[in-house]
């Protein structure tokens, strides 16, 4: 192991968030929850300060140069969204609070106008509830079919299973970019021409995914994306939908208020353009602030360049986790992301976090958020997760608190 | 500060709309909205020959909105479809600051540069481009 | 008017904050558009960042202590916000992006399960477009009726219109506590009391009361209340839905995602109890924390204190706005909060905020997102609103600035 | 630091549980869940003359979980309903710290109290505890 150097120094990138500088009253984390939550650099939560200190105003509504300031700022973080995920132009961007929301405008504003019964929609065993949920209320509302692609026995999607769930009657297929239990980054953009060519659209769960590789939502030719900013090194309370224009232009708008009529009287309602047809109400607005400033953060390192590292220390975990006796871990390998949920003997998960816990190592341990699949996998799992400021000093205290985990148990 | 954005000419405008009114059919007629103020643009016009051979504008709006329809009504008047088309797209490059305006081609309408320093005015001043501008899309 | 003693001194609350300290690149404002949103204070500011920078982590999720203390914090801003409302208990609360989304919630979940065919919905003719629209549109997908109680010329409710409009049928009645355009302050206790005694539920919009005057939703006895974190010192991103407990508990979840379901298999699925069945996905745990520290700035000063100051200055504009020729104010007088809609001669408003804000007076000009009550009132309007850091200089500035723009536009 | 928490005797009843199993009908079952780490307590239990006759349970968990399950269905085996209400308040007030433990009201339970430094232990020491409390409501 020794002998590796690594693509980046992530000293210096714990230099740039204060949750890893030295706290009088806070003990100091080795943080390994990135999948449920990363944390924060100081540009961004100065860029959320600064907002609120010296430019807060309301958005889109005529009146005064601060809310047209206010409103630049914030179409200015919809371009560099757009940018990031290379979108066509600005308006295939939706804000929206997360990946939760934007999963849930889809299923019900396309999903309720253009899934009819006997329709067909695909998802995935691996989804999260965000991508779970959302389809299979819709399913029993529209009387569609909900079809679940199974996966294999080391947590992969087989194209070939696709193919034979895909019929004329299919719709969409839903499916996550990362899995936030299994680490599997799964061909997106395969699965996208198999649906198109099936005439069924493609949506993709970017959640665990655009802080973590590039993300081209033209290369991948999707027809919806979506991710969270707080798992991007960006606030709560944001994240985007991308949807090609022409899907935005039919769809219905979601939540209804304020901005997104151009003119309602008692017998009449013209709705606005997309993307404002479906930011009802007064959005997130420092939050958007906060999400460009996390984007510019994850573009100053660089995206292939994360990639890499990230990919250099999912080496270096998947050879010491092997060590631990008893350790059983789920997903492919060695291609992955460093997304890493295991059994460890008869432990269980959540008896391994508390104990890793009280020697400062935070990972999570449950069913994380996607039961069907934890019924497939046999149970509740615990799960360390990386980001681009995790080392190997982290996981080499992982490791050793493993063993701790397994002598208060009684493995010895 | 504001001389340059009420100039006497956007208020003689104002005050005293051209091209204001509608038209007897057969007209296209097509609504802008500025749903932020309630700036409210609808232009009726008559295509003959691949030129805007009439073309009125009524609605309610601000000051500029209002002087800028009047402007454009006048302008376009008689022109080639691509003819108005090059001047929508002159003016809105000249009212975003994008580029400057050329008072030999555009006459008067060059008062409009003064909405650049009002970044909320910007889309009073666009509004009855725009709408022409989708007009004539929807036209051809 | 130079012998009037306020209660409250402003420059010490504008002290407070960062948007009204002098900074080199921008130019100070006097801010009159706290109906749109207000200025945040220090105290909200560092609050949010403080959470960034030492707390974050995701809640409700099992792992590691930073979770707990995460999840602490967010349902201590519940606990905070079922205080300032008076509830029952914390469960009565679900957090939400802001007003519309909560109005936009209790459409969707509550209407479209308990308004059928032929029921009545009735709103006012002055609601903002976030309480006009989600009820037009549940109106006509569930073929229901939308009764709209017309506004007396002064700008009022008629309780005896309600009356006449109250049928068996109506299952709720959706009214605004404080108009954001009229200004005028709606008895919505009587109100509640009118449609339960009808057997119909009441819904009160607080985004322009909470900020400025207690409010107790057991006092008014309503079933459904909202309000912003923005329009009361508090970050976007995050407002509040109360609801008596009964009704969420007989409510369907309205986004579905993580954290909503106690299990899910692909046969079985179980709710979470209130509040957690209504807050699909990561929450906004920084913005909570921030509307939890706005609260506590509206009460370190006290809202019977803010009331009675804002009163004072409300009477202290209405007389300086008389002596404006050619001004019409609408809404009631003297009776009225500080939010002031006007039209000056046949000066478009427009025009009239942009000569206001030439000269650093911030107000506001159009629709203010009431279409139909424009259309009522005859169009556009400028409109000045106050906070508890206005004073009457502030005011006198605004006077000064409309008499500029009659000579801007040649009345003289 | 989790000597505290993980105490012999909540391994003891973790690797042994008491009181595991089901019951034959008639009975009343009641199920418990924790969402956020997929423990599951299955309580059946059987009332007899206003007492806890019989009760088992079954499920899966964590240590804690499961042990606080094993104390429990020992405990309150053969307890009327007013005992085990009064039981099941003085082991949450005592695991959310709220309380100090009886050691000779609550023999073994006592040890349940070590959660109180692990806030995010705390709901695997109540669930079953909460279950009962819920099964005793619905029977009642
Ligand atoms: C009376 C009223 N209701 C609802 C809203 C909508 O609030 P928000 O945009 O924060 O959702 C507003 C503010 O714009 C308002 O003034
Ligand atoms: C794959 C995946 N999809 C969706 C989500 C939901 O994201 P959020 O809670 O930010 O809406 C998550 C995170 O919890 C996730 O990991």
């Amino acid at each position: 192991m020794a002998t590796t150097t690594f693509s980046i120094d992530a000293s210096e990138i714990r230099r740039q968030f204060p949750f890893f500088q030295p706290h009088p009253e806070m003990r100091s984390l080795i943080y390994l929850d990135n999948a449920a939550t990363t944390q924060k650099p100081y540009s961004v939560i100065e860029a959320v300060s600064n907002f609120w200190a010296h430019h807060n105003a309301n958005v889109h509504r005529g009146g005064h140069g601060a809310g047209a300031k206010a409103s630049e700022l914030y179409e200015a973080a919809r371009q560099r969204v757009a940018q990031f995920l290379n979108a066509r132009e600005p308006a295939e961007i939706v804000f929206t609070r997360g990946t939760t929301e934007a999963i849930n405008l889809v299923a019900s504003s396309w999903g309720e106008a253009f899934v009819k019964a006997g329709d067909e929609v695909i998802i995935t065993e691996m989804e999260h509830h965000a991508n779970l949920l959302p389809w299979m209320r819709l399913a029993e509302k529209q009387g569609a079919t909900l079809k679940v692609w199974r996966i294999t026995d080391d947590g992969r999607l087989n194209l070939d299973d696709l193919r034979t769930l895909l019929t004329e009657r299919t719709r969409l297929v839903a499916v996550v970019h990362i899995s936030n239990v299994l680490g599997v980054v799964n061909p997106v953009a395969e699965i996208c021409r198999l649906a198109h060519d099936a005439g069924a659209l493609c949506l993709v769960d970017a959640a665990q995914s655009v802080a973590h590789m590039p993300v081209d939502v033209q290369a991948i030719d999707c027809d919806f994306l979506m991710f969270s900013g707080h798992k991007a090194y960006g606030p709560t309370g944001i994240g985007a939908l991308y949807a090609k224009r022409s899907l935005l232009e039919a769809m219905p708008p979601y939540q209804v208020g304020g901005g997104i009529v151009k003119t309602v009287s008692w017998e009449r309602l013209v709705w606005s353009e997309p993307p404002a047809k479906f930011e009802a109400g007064t959005p997130p607005i420092g939050e958007a602030v906060g999400l460009h400033a996390a984007l510019d953060f994850i573009d100053s390192i660089g995206r292939a360049t994360i990639e890499a590292y990230e990919h250099e220390l999912t080496r270096y975990a998947l050879e010491r986790l092997q060590e631990v006796p008893g350790l059983r871990l789920f997903g492919p390998t060695p291609d992955r992301a460093g997304i890493f949920a295991f059994m460890l003997e008869d432990i269980h998960p959540h008896d391994i976090a508390t104990v890793l816990d009280a020697r400062d190592i935070a990972i999570r341990s449950g069913l994380h958020c996607a039961h069907p699949l934890g019924a497939r996998l046999g149970g509740s799992t615990a799960r360390a997760s990386l980001a681009v400021y995790n080392d190997t000093a982290h996981i080499d205290a992982l490791i050793e608190g493993l063993h701790e985990v397994r002598k208060v148990f009684g493995y010895v | 500060m504001f001389d340059e954005l009420y100039q006497e000419i956007i208020l003689d405008h104002y005050r005293h709309p051209r091209g204001r009114g509608e038209l007897e059919p057969p007209k296209i007629t097509q609504e802008g909205f500025n749903p932020s103020c309630g700036d409210e643009v609808i232009l009726d016009l008559r295509l003959e020959d691949g030129r805007i051979s009439d073309i009125r504008f009524h609605g309610r709006g601000c000051s500029i909105s209002q002087a800028s329809a009047s402007m454009m009504t006048e302008a376009v008047k008689g022109k080639t479809l691509a003819e108005a088309h090059a001047l929508i797209q002159q003016v809105l490059a000249m009212v975003k600051g994008e580029a400057e305006g050329d008072p030999d081609a555009l006459g008067d309408i060059v008062a409009l540069a003064g909405v650049r320093n009002f970044p909320v005015r910007v889309k009073c001043a666009t509004l009855a481009w725009h709408t022409l501008e989708e007009a004539l899309r929807s036209a051809t």
